[in-house]
C-alpha cells in the first residue's frame, strides 16, 4: 500500500514537471500533503499516538491545507500571472525528471543496506533533486517557494524511512518545515509582493559582482 | 642581553610617542632614538669586528621557539653600514621633510616606519631563527613601503609602492619555501639546521635549495631580472628614503646572500659561476639602461642595479674561490664585495641626497629641463661631482678601491686554471671594464647636463642652494668617501674578521700571508701623489696667470653670431650615438614630428625609456593572469538559481567522481585485457 | 725614474716628428722638430679668455687632465727598471687614472654649453668606453702569459720566442698603437689637421680653452703619445741591458711617430658612424691575442 | 546553566522587542552583555562538564565562546553608535537589538551543543535572527539580500537535515539512536561508510552556507553587504565560526573512520575552490564591504585547507579562525566610520581617508596588514603553520599555487585599501565631512592588538585550549 502511495507521489512529480499553471502546482502540493498523510499513517502506526497525531495533523493541516491556501492567496494578492514560465520546455523537464528518478533508482540499487526500504530512499532523493531542479528552471520567485515545498516533502519522506527508530527526527523535520516555510512565505507575503510588482527573478539580481 | 631588550624597546617607545608630538618634536625624537639604537648596535658591531663574537639565545614564545642571536663579523659590518646610512639619512630627512611640515599625519607615520625599519634591519642581521627572520624580513618590506609612499596623494607613488610590496612578498614566498624545506626535514627553526641539513645533501639538491634563497635575496637586492621594482620605487620615494633604500635595504639582500654562503654547504663552484654570470649581466644591463633615463632618480636607481652587479661579481669570485680552495680569491672577492657594499652605500646615498636638493630647489627630476645649476647651487654640485667620480670607480675616491680589489681578484683568477675558468675570468673582466666605461658616459651626462652649461628650461626664481643643515649629511658622506679613498687600509683591517669567516683561517691580513692587498699601500701613495700633483699644477697655473690678463667672453660659437641656450647639447643628444649603437638591447619609445616645408611648423620630439625585461617577463604574465581571472566573474551573477545550482553540482560531482573513477579504472582494465 | 726621463725626452720630439713626417709626405719642408714645444711655451706665457657660461670646473679640468697623464706616466716601466710606482695591477690604475682625466675633459667641454664641444664630449666618452676593454684584455692576456700582474714584471717576463708570440707582439703593437690614436683622437679616428670646428672629437672639446690651460692640454697630448710609445717599446725590449735598450727605445718611438705621420698623411678619416665598429675590432683583436696566449699555454684541450 | 542562560537571554530579547524607551533598551543591552560575560566565565569554570544533556563545555566551545564574547561587546558598542547616528525609529531599534542579541545567544549555544541536531537547530535560529538584521535597512537591496540569504540558508539547512537523516541511517544498524558527537565518536568504527559518506557530504555542503565556503558561499556575501556593519561584523566572524564548529565536530568523527582520506579530498577541494573564487572577486570588486566579505571567504578557504592538510594544520586552523574573527570584525566596525565620512561604499568614491580620520585610517592599514597575513599580525603565524602542514603533507605544488593566489589577493586588497587610505577620490568635496571621534577606533585597535599578541606570543592557557580541542583528531 505504502509503495502504491509513494509511486503516486512520484507520478505527481512528473505531472508537476509538465504543468504550466501555478495553480496546478499548488494543487499538486496539496495532493502530496494528502499522500504523505496516508503514508505517515501506515508507516508510523506503532509510534506513540500523541506524536503520531501531531505528525498527522501537521501533514494534513499544514502541508495540504495551509500552505496551498496561502500560496493561492499570494497569487491573487500580487496578481501574479498564471503561467509558470519555465526556462526549459516541458518535454525536456519531463525527460530530466525521469532521468533523476532513474539515477536515484540506480543509486539505491547500488547501496547494500537491508535496514532501509529502498523505495523511500528513491522517492525522497528524486523529490529533493526535482525540487532543486524546479527552483533552478522556473522564472517566477513564487515557484522557488513551491520548489522548496517540494524539497520539504522529499525530506519528510526520507525522515519517514527511519521514523520508526527515531521519531525525534521526524519532528525535527516538521519543525524545519514549518519554520522555514513560515519564514520564507512570511517575507514573501510581506515584502516582495509589494516592493517588486512584476515578480520576476531578474528583479532580484542586483546584488552581484560583475 | 639588557642592551638587546633596550634596543627592542626603543622603537616601540617611538611608536607610542611620535603621534602625540609636533612635527619638529617628532623629527628630533626620531633622531634621538635612532642615535641611541645606532650607538647600541654600533657598539656591538665594533666589538664583533674586533674579534669576539656574541652568541645568546632569547627564550622566545611557543610559536617561535628559542631565538638564537648570533652577532658575527658579517653582521657587524652590515650593522655599521646600516647605522651610518640611517644616521645621515635621518639627518637629511629631518631637514628634507621641513618642506612638508603641514602634512603632520604623513610625517608621523613616516618617522614611525623609519624607526621600525632601522630596528628590524639590525634584527635581520643578528637573528638566526628562520621564523623570526621571516617576520622581520616582511616588516622591513612593509616599512619601506610606508616610507616610499610618503607623497601619498599621488597615485603613481602608490602604484610604485604596491609594485614594490608585491615583489618583496615574492621574495618572502621563496624564503618561506626554502625555510619550510629545511624545517620540514630537520624540524628546527635554527639557522644551524640549514648548515647541517645542506651538508647532508648531494650537491645538486643543495644547489636547488640555495637557488631558492638566492632568488629570494636577488629580488630584494635587485639582480636582473628581479630588478623591475627599483626604477619605480626610487623616484617615487622621498630622496633620503631612496638613498637609504639603495644604500641599505637592497644591501640586506646581499647580506642574506653572503649569510647563506656561510650557512649552506653546497657546490660553491657552480654557485659561484651562477652568481658571477647573473652579476655581470646585472651590472651591464643596469648601466645600459641607466644611460638612457631622463629622470635623475630613475637613472640612479638603475645605477644601484649596476652596483649590485659589481658586488655580485665580487661574491661570485669569492665563492668560486671557496669552490676551488683558492684563499686569495676568497679574500679578494669577498673583501671587494663587502667594501663595495659600503662604498655604494656611501656614494649612492650621497647622490640621492644631492638629487633631493636639486628636486627641492627646482621641483623637477627631468634631466632635460635642468642645466647650469652649478652657479645656483655650487655646494650641491661639488657633492654630486664627487659622488659621480666615486661611482665611476675613478681614483682618488672610494669606488676605485673596491673595484680595484675586485679586479685584482679577477686577475688572480686569470693567472691559471682551466680554459673555461680563464674564459669566464676574461669575460667578467671585460664586463667590469665595460660597466666602468658606460658608467662614465652616464655620469658625465648626468653631471654635465644638470649642473653645467646654461639653463635648458626656465627654472623657478626660488632656485637656490639649500640650507647647510641639509648639505651636512652630504659632507659627512663625502668625508667617508675621501676616507675610504685615501686610507683604504684602515677599512681593509676592519674587513679582516668578516672575510676570515669565509677563508676559515683567522686574521687573513696579518702579515698578508696571501699577497692580496700588498698593492693597496702603493695605491694609497699614488692617490696622494695624484692629489698633490693636481694642487701643485693648479698653483703653478695660478702663478703663471697672476700677471696675465684673464677676461671673459661668450662661448666661441664657431662664427655663429646668435647662439641660444637651445643649441646646447641635451641629455638625449649626448647619448644619441650610444643609444643608436645599443638599440637592440634598449627599448626607447620615440614620438617625433619631422620638420617639413620651407617655413616649418612647431614640431616636437619625445622619447621614453622602457625596460625590456619588464616588457617580456612581467607584463605578459600580469596580462594573462588578469584575463584568466576575469573569465570566472560570472560565478556570482546574482541569480538565486545559479547559487542553488552550485550546491547541486558540488554534491553530484563529489558523489559521481568515485563512480566515474571506478568505471574509468575498469575501462582501462578492459583496454589492458585487449 | 729612468722611464719617466725617457718618456719626457721622447715627448719633446714625438709630435714634432709626426708633423715633420706629414709635411715631408706632402712635399713641404715643415717646421722644426721642437716647434710644438715652442708653441706650448708661448701658450704658457699667454693670458686666458673664459666663456661666461663656464664655471670653475672649466678652469680646473685641464689641470686634472694633465695631472692624470703625468700619474699614468709614473707607472710606466722601462725594461729592467720599474716606473716610479710599480705594484700588482698598476695597469688598472693606469687606465683608471687616465679615465679621471677624460672625465674632467668631458665635463669641461659640457661646461661651455657649446653644441660643438658637447658633440666632441659625447664622442670622447663613447670611444674611450669602447677602447678600454681592448686594453684590459691585452694586459690580461699578457699577465696570463707572464704570470704577473704589474707592468714591469709583465714586460720583463714576456718571452718573445715562438712564432705565435711574434704574431702576438705584432697584434699587441697594433692594438696599443690604435688605442693611442683613439686616446689622442688622431687619424683614422679623427683628423686634427682640419680646421678646428670640423675635427670631431678631441680638438673640438678644447675650443674654448686658451693660454695656460691649452698649453697643459697640448703637453698632455704629447706625453700621451710618448707613454703609449713607451708601452710599445716595452713589448719588445724585455730585460736587455740599457746600452741596447735606450737606443732601441728612441728608435721604436721614432718609428711609431713616423708610422702615425704616414698614416695621417695617406689615410682618410673614417666616417664617424664607422668609428665604433673599428674600435670594437680592437677588442676582438685583443681577444685573438688572448686565445693566442691560451694556445701558447696549451690551454686548448 | 545553559538553560538559564538561554531563558535569560530569551527574556531579554522579548522585553527588548516590546520595549520602546531608549534608556530601557540600552540598559537591557548592557544587561545582556553582563549576562553573556557571566555565562562565559561560568563556562570556563565548568570546563569539561556536560550540561542539560545536549551541551558540553569542551575546549573548542569555550575558546570560540570567549571569542564570541570578546567580539560581541564592541559589536554592541558600535551598534549603539550606529543607531544613534542614524536616529533609528524606536521599533526598528528594538527589533535590531533584539535580533542582535538573539543571534549572539544562538551562536553561543550552537558552539557548545554536543548534539548535531541541536547545533542544527541553533543554526536555524541564527538564520532567523540574521535575516532580521539583514533586512534592517528596509530597502530593495536589503530585501533582495534577505531573500537570498534566507532561501540559501533554508536550502542548506535542509541539506544538513538530510545529512542528519543519513547519519542516523548509518547509525541504524549499531542499534543506538543517540546522535551526540561523543556517541558517534564512540561508534565511529561501526558506522556504515556509505551513509556516513552521504551524511558528511550533505552536512558539509549545508554548513558551507554559514562558513562561507564553496559551494554555498554566495548568500553570505550579499548578507554581509546589506546588513548594518556591526551585524555584518558578527556574521563575518563568529557566525562563520559556527559553521566551522558544525563541520569540524563532524570532521573529528569522520577522521576516526577509514573515510578520512576521502573527507580530506572533499574539504581540500572545496577550500581550494573558495580560495580561488575569493581571488577572482578580490581582483574584481569595487564595493569595500563586499571586499571584506570575500577576504573572509579567502580566510575560510585557508582554514579548511589547514584542516585538510592535517598535522599541525589542525592547530593552525583553530588559531586562524579565532584570530580572523578579531581582525575581520574590527575591519567591519571601522567600515561604519568610513561610511560616515564618504557616504558611499564604492571604492571609486572613497579616497584619502588618512586625511579625514587618521586613527581610523590606521585601523584600516593595520587591518589590511593583518588580513593579508603579513607579519607582525598573528594570522601570519597561523598561515605559516598551515603552509608548513601542507609542506608536511607533500602538497608542495598546491602550496605554491596557494601562495600565488594569496599574493594576488594581497595585491588586489592592497590596491584598493591604499586607494581608500591615500589617493583622493575625484569629485568628493570635503566641506561637510563629519569629524569622527578617534576613541571610536579604540576597540578595533584592541582587537587587532589581541590578534597580534595571541599569534606571536600565545599564553599557555590559549595553546592548551587549542590543543585540547584537536586532541580527538588522529595525528
Amino acid at each position: 500500500m505504502i509503495h502504491v502511495l509513494l509511486i503516486i507521489f512520484i507520478i505527481t512529480l512528473f505531472y508537476m514537471a509538465i504543468a504550466n499553471r501555478l495553480m496546478t502546482y499548488i494543487n499538486v502540493l496539496a495532493l502530496q500533503g494528502v499522500l504523505l498523510f496516508f503514508v505517515v499513517f501506515i508507516q508510523l502506526i506503532e509510534i506513540n499516538p500523541v506524536n503520531l497525531a501531531f505528525i498527522l495533523l501537521e501533514t494534513i493541516v499544514f502541508k495540504s491545507v495551509a500552505v496551498p491556501v496561502f500560496l493561492s492567496y499570494l497569487l491573487k494578492r500580487n496578481n501574479i500571472t498564471r503561467e509558470a514560465e519555465p526556462f526549459l520546455p516541458n518535454f525536456v523537464s519531463l525527460v530530466i525528471t525521469t532521468g533523476i528518478v532513474v539515477v536515484n533508482i540506480l543509486i539505491a540499487n547500488a547501496i547494500k543496506d537491508d535496514h532501509l526500504d529502498k523505495i523511500f530512499f528513491v522517492v525522497a532523493l528524486s523529490t529533493l533533486f526535482f525540487g532543486l531542479y524546479l527552483i533552478a528552471t522556473r522564472r517566477k520567485i513564487i515557484t522557488h517557494v513551491m520548489g522548496y515545498m517540494v524539497i520539504e516533502n522529499g525530506v519528510f519522506v526520507l525522515s519517514l524511512a527511519i521514523g520508526n527508530e527515531m521519531p525525534l527526527l521526524v519532528n525535527l523535520g516538521i519543525m524545519l518545515d514549518i519554520f522555514a516555510s513560515v519564514l520564507i512565505l512570511g517575507i514573501f507575503m510581506n515584502k516582495i509582493g509589494d516592493v517588486f510588482k512584476d515578480v520576476d527573478v531578474d528583479q532580484l539580481s542586483n546584488l552581484k559582482d560583475y | 642581553m639588557n642592551l638587546i631588550y633596550l634596543f627592542a624597546l626603543i622603537p616601540f617607545a617611538g611608536l607610542l610617542l611620535i603621534p602625540f608630538l609636533r612635527v619638529k618634536g617628532q623629527g628630533l625624537l626620531t633622531l634621538g632614538l635612532l642615535t641611541i639604537n645606532a650607538s647600541i648596535s654600533g657598539f656591538l658591531a665594533i666589538q664583533v669586528l674586533t674579534g669576539e663574537s656574541i652568541n645568546l639565545i632569547l627564550p622566545g614564545s611557543y610559536v617561535t621557539g628559542p631565538i638564537p642571536i648570533r652577532i658575527d663579523a658579517l653582521s657587524g659590518w652590515f650593522m655599521l653600514i646600516i647605522n651610518l646610512i640611517f644616521l645621515t639619512g635621518g639627518l637629511y630627512g629631518f631637514s628634507y621633510l621641513k618642506a612638508y611640515r603641514l602634512r603632520r599625519n604623513s610625517i608621523s607615520l613616516h618617522f614611525a616606519a623609519f624607526l621600525l625599519q632601522h630596528a628590524s634591519l639590525i634584527a635581520i642581521c643578528v637573528i638566526q631563527n628562520s621564523f623570526v627572520f621571516l617576520i622581520f624580513w616582511e616588516i622591513v618590506a612593509l616599512t619601506s613601503f610606508l616610507l616610499i609612499i610618503f607623497e601619498n596623494e599621488n597615485p603613481v607613488t602608490i602604484k610604485a609602492g604596491i609594485n614594490y610590496l608585491i615583489q618583496a612578498h615574492f621574495s618572502i614566498i621563496f624564503l618561506m619555501i626554502g625555510f619550510l624545506w629545511v624545517i620540514n626535514k630537520t624540524g628546527s627553526y635554527d639557522f644551524q639546521a640549514i648548515t647541517s641539513y645542506s651538508a647532508s645533501l648531494p650537491g645538486s639538491v643543495s644547489i636547488v635549495l640555495f637557488t631558492c634563497f638566492f632568488i629570494a635575496f636577488a629580488l630584494k637586492a635587485g639582480f636582473v631580472p628581479f630588478h623591475t621594482w627599483l626604477p619605480y620605487a626610487h623616484p617615487a620615494a622621498p630622496s633620503h628614503i631612496s638613498g637609504m633604500m639603495s644604500g641599505v635595504v637592497i644591501k640586506i639582500g646581499i647580506f642574506g646572500m653572503m649569510r647563506m654562503l656561510l650557512l649552506i654547504k653546497t657546490d660553491f663552484l657552480t654557485v659561484g659561476y651562477l652568481i658571477l654570470t647573473i652579476s655581470v649581466l646585472t651590472g651591464l644591463y643596469g648601466v645600459m639602461l641607466a644611460i638612457i633615463q631622463h629622470n635623475l632618480k630613475r637613472l640612479l636607481a638603475y645605477h644601484s642595479v649596476e652596483n649590485i652587479g659589481i658586488i655580485g661579481i665580487g661574491i661570485g669570485i669569492g665563492s668560486i674561490g671557496i669552490g676551488s680552495g683558492n684563499v686569495t680569491m676568497i679574500t679578494l672577492g669577498f673583501a671587494g664585495a663587502l667594501l663595495h657594499t659600503l662604498n655604494h652605500a656611501l656614494f649612492k646615498s650621497l647622490l640621492f641626497y644631492t638629487a633631493g636638493n636639486v628636486y627641492q630647489s627646482t621641483h623637477t627630476m627631468e634631466i632635460e629641463k635642468l642645466g647650469g645649476l652649478i652657479r645656483k647651487m655650487p655646494q650641491t654640485a661639488i657633492l654630486f661631482l664627487i659622488g659621480a667620480i666615486a661611482i665611476c670607480g675613478i681614483p682618488p675616491f672610494n669606488g676605485f678601491i673596491s673595484e680595484f680589489i675586485i679586479y685584482t681578484g679577477l686577475y688572480k683568477w686569470l693567472s691559471g686554471g682551466t680554459m673555461f675558468s680563464l674564459l669566464a675570468a676574461i669575460f667578467s673582466t671585460v664586463g667590469l671594464v665595460a660597466i666602468g666605461g658606460l658608467a662614465m658616459i652616464c655620469f658625465t651626462k648626468a653631471f654635465g647636463i644638470i649642473f653645467l652649461g646654461t639653463e635648458r628650461h626656465s627654472l623657478p626664481v626660488s632656485c637656490k642652494e639649500v640650507r647647510f643643515i641639509q648639505l651636512l649629511p652630504g659632507y659627512i658622506l663625502t668625508g667617508f668617501i675621501m676616507l675610504v679613498g685615501l686610507f683604504p687600509l684602515m677599512f681593509i683591517r676592519l674587513l679582516d674578521q668578516p672575510v676570515s669567516l669565509y677563508t676559515g683561517t683567522s686574521h687573513v691580513f696579518d702579515g698578508l700571508q696571501n699577497h692580496a692587498f700588498e698593492a693597496l699601500q702603493p695605491i694609497t701613495i699614488a692617490t696622494w701623489i695624484l692629489i698633490a700633483l693636481i694642487l701643485f699644477i693648479f698653483l703653478v697655473r695660478k702663478y703663471f696667470l697672476r700677471h696675465q690678463v684673464v677676461e671673459t667672453g661668450p662661448t666661441w660659437g664657431c662664427g655663429y653670431v646668435a647662439p641660444t641656450f637651445k643649441q646646447q647639447y641635451t641629455a638625449s643628444s649626448f647619448v644619441r650615438s650610444y643609444s643608436k649603437l645599443f638599440a637592440p638591447a634598449l627599448l626607447v619609445k620615440k614620438e617625433e614630428e619631422l620638420l617639413e616645408g620651407i617655413f616649418p611648423e612647431k614640431v616636437k620630439y619625445s622619447s621614453h625609456a622602457y625596460d625590456k625585461v619588464e616588457r617580456w617577463l612581467i607584463d605578459p604574465v600580469l596580462k594573462f593572469n588578469k584575463n584568466f581571472m576575469a573569465r570566472f566573474v560570472f560565478l556570482n551573477n546574482g541569480k538565486l538559481q545559479f547559487y542553488i545550482l552550485y550546491g547541486i553540482i558540488f554534491v553530484l560531482t563529489v558523489l559521481s567522481i568515485p563512480v566515474l573513477y571506478r568505471n574509468i579504472l575498469s575501462f582501462i582494465e578492459i583496454l589492458k585485457f585487449l | 725614474m729612468l722611464s719617466v726621463l725617457l718618456i719626457i725626452m721622447a715627448a719633446l720630439f714625438f709630435t714634432g716628428i709626426v708633423i715633420r713626417t706629414k709635411s715631408l709626405a706632402s712635399g713641404r719642408k715643415g717646421p722644426g722638430l721642437l716647434q710644438p714645444i715652442w708653441d706650448v711655451i708661448r701658450l704658457f706665457r699667454k693670458g686666458a679668455v673664459y666663456s661666461e657660461t663656464t664655471s670653475f670646473i672649466f678652469q680646473l679640468a685641464p689641470t686634472v687632465y694633465f695631472a692624470s697623464i703625468v700619474m699614468a706616466m709614473l707607472v710606466v716601466p722601462f725594461g729592467k727598471s720599474q716606473g716610479l710606482l710599480s705594484f700588482n695591477g698598476d695597469f688598472i690604475f693606469f687606465a683608471y687614472v687616465l679615465a679621471l682625466g677624460k672625465f674632467f675633459n668631458i665635463i669641461s667641454a659640457l661646461d661651455t654649453g657649446s653644441s660643438f664641444e658637447g658633440m666632441g664630449a659625447s664622442r670622447e666618452a663613447l670611444y674611450s668606453m669602447f677602447a678600454e676593454p681592448a686594453f684590459f684584455i691585452l694586459m690580461g692576456s699578457l699577465s696570463l702569459l707572464s704570470g704577473h700582474t704589474s707592468f714591469q714584471e709583465i714586460f720583463a717576463f714576456l718571452h718573445i720566442g715562438s712564432q705565435i708570440s711574434y704574431a702576438l707582439a705584432a697584434l699587441a703593437t697594433f692594438v696599443l698603437l690604435m688605442i693611442a690614436m683613439i686616446e689622442s683622437s688622431r687619424m683614422p679616428i679623427d683628423d686634427p689637421k682640419t680646421h678646428l670646428e670640423l675635427t670631431m672629437i678631441h680638438e673640438v672639446m678644447i675650443l674654448d680653452n686658451s693660454g695656460f690651460d691649452l698649453g697643459l692640454i697640448f703637453t698632455a697630448g704629447y706625453l700621451k703619445f710618448a707613454i703609449y710609445g713607451a708601452l710599445i717599446v716595452n713589448l719588445f725590449i724585455g730585460v736587455i741591458p740599457y746600452q741596447y735598450a735606450i737606443p732601441a727605445f728612441f728608435a721604436i718611438q721614432f718609428l711609431t711617430a713616423m708610422t702615425i705621420g704616414l698614416i695621417e698623411s695617406f689615410m682618410a678619416r673614417f666616417r664617424m658612424s664607422h668609428n665604433p665598429q673599428f674600435i670594437v675590432v680592437l677588442t676582438s683583436v685583443s681577444l685573438l691575442i688572448f686565445f693566442g696566449v691560451l694556445l701558447i699555454l696549451q690551454k686548448f684541450i | 546553566m545553559v538553560i538559564t542562560y538561554l531563558s535569560g537571554s530569551v527574556a531579554v530579547v522579548l522585553t527588548l522587542f516590546l520595549s520602546r524607551s531608549k534608556k530601557l533598551v540600552y540598559s537591557l543591552l548592557s544587561l545582556f552583555l553582563v549576562w553573556q560575560v557571566w555565562f562565559t566565565v561560568q563556562a570556563c569554570i565548568h570546563a569539561g562538564t556536560t550540561d542539560a544533556v545536549y551541551f558540553t563545555f569542551d575546549s573548542l566551545g569555550i575558546l570560540l565562546l570567549i571569542t564570541l564574547t570578546i567580539v560581541a561587546i564592541p559589536a554592541a558598542l558600535h551598534s549603539y553608535i550606529y543607531i544613534e547616528n542614524h536616529a533609528e525609529p524606536p521599533h526598528s531599534r528594538s527589533l535590531y537589538l533584539a535580533s542582535l542579541i538573539l543571534l549572539i545567544t544562538a551562536i553561543g549555544a550552537g558552539y557548545l551543543s554536543n548534539h548535531i541536531a541541536v547545533t542544527w537547530i541553533f543554526t536555524e535560529i541564527t538564520t532567523l535572527s540574521a535575516s532580521a538584521l539583514i533586512y534592517h535597512h528596509r530597502n530593495k537591496l536589503a530585501l533582495e539580500g534577505t531573500w537570498k540569504y534566507v532561501f540559501i540558508c533554508a536550502i542548506s539547512i535542509t541539506f544538513i537535515f538530510i545529512g542528519i537523516l543519513f547519519l542516523s541511517l548509518s547509525l541504524q544498524h549499531t542499534g543506538s539512536d543517540d546522535l551526540s558527537f561523543t556517541n558517534l565518536l564512540l561508534r565511529s568504527k561501526e558506522l556504515n561508510p556509505i551513509w556516513l559518506r552521504m551524511a558528511f557530504l550533505f552536512i558539509f555542503t549545508g554548513f558551507t552556507a554559514k562558513l562561507g565556503l564553496v559551494p554555498m558561499f554566495t548568500a553570505g556575501i550579499d548578507a554581509k553587504d546589506t546588513a548594518p556593519a556591526p551585524a555584518g561584523a558578527l556574521m563575518a566572524s563568529v557566525l562563520m565560526n559556527l559553521g566551522f564548529v558544525g563541520i569540524f565536530r563532524f570532521y573529528i568523527i569522520i577522521a576516526n573512520t577509514p573515510l578520512l582520506h576521502w573527507a580530506r579530498l572533499v574539504v581540500g577541494a572545496a577550500a581550494f575552490l573558495s580560495l580561488f573564487v575569493a581571488t577572482v572577486y578580490m581582483l574584481k570588486v569595487k564595493n569595500i564591504k563586499r571586499m571584506f566579505a570575500y577576504s573572509g571567504i579567502e580566510h575560510m578557504g585557508i582554514v579548511m585547507i589547514g584542516v585538510a592538510a592535517g598535522g599541525i594544520g589542525y592547530y593552525a586552523a583553530i588559531l586562524h579562525i579565532v584570530l580572523h574573527a578579531f581582525v575581520k570584525s574590527s575591519l567591519f566596525f571601522q567600515y561604519n566610520q568610513l561610511y560616515r565620512v564618504f557616504q558611499s561604499k564604492s571604492i571609486n568614491h572613497i579616497g584619502n581617508y588618512f586625511k579625514y580620520n587618521p586613527t581610523g585610517a590606521m585601523v584600516l592599514l593595520l587591518g589590511f596588514i593583518s588580513s593579508a597575513a603579513m607579519p607582525p599580525s598573528g594570522l601570519f603565524v597561523s598561515e605559516f603553520l598551515i603552509f608548513k602542514a601542507m609542506f608536511d603533507a607533500r602538497q608542495i605544488y598546491l602550496l605554491i599555487i596557494v601562495l600565488l593566489l594569496l599574493t594576488m589577493i594581497i595585491w588586489a586588497f592592497g590596491k584598493n585599501i591604499f586607494k581608500v587610505l591615500f589617493v583622493p577620490a575625484e569629485g568628493f568635496d570635503d566641506s561637510m565631512v563629519v569629524r569622527t571621534n578617534p576613541w571610536e577606533s579604540l576597540s578595533q585597535f584592541i582587537l587587532l592588538a589581541l590578534a597580534v599578541y595571541l599569534g606571536l606570543n600565545p599564553p599557555p592557557a590559549f595553546v592548551d585550549l587549542i590543543k585540547e580541542s584537536i586532541i580527538l583528531l588522529p595525528h
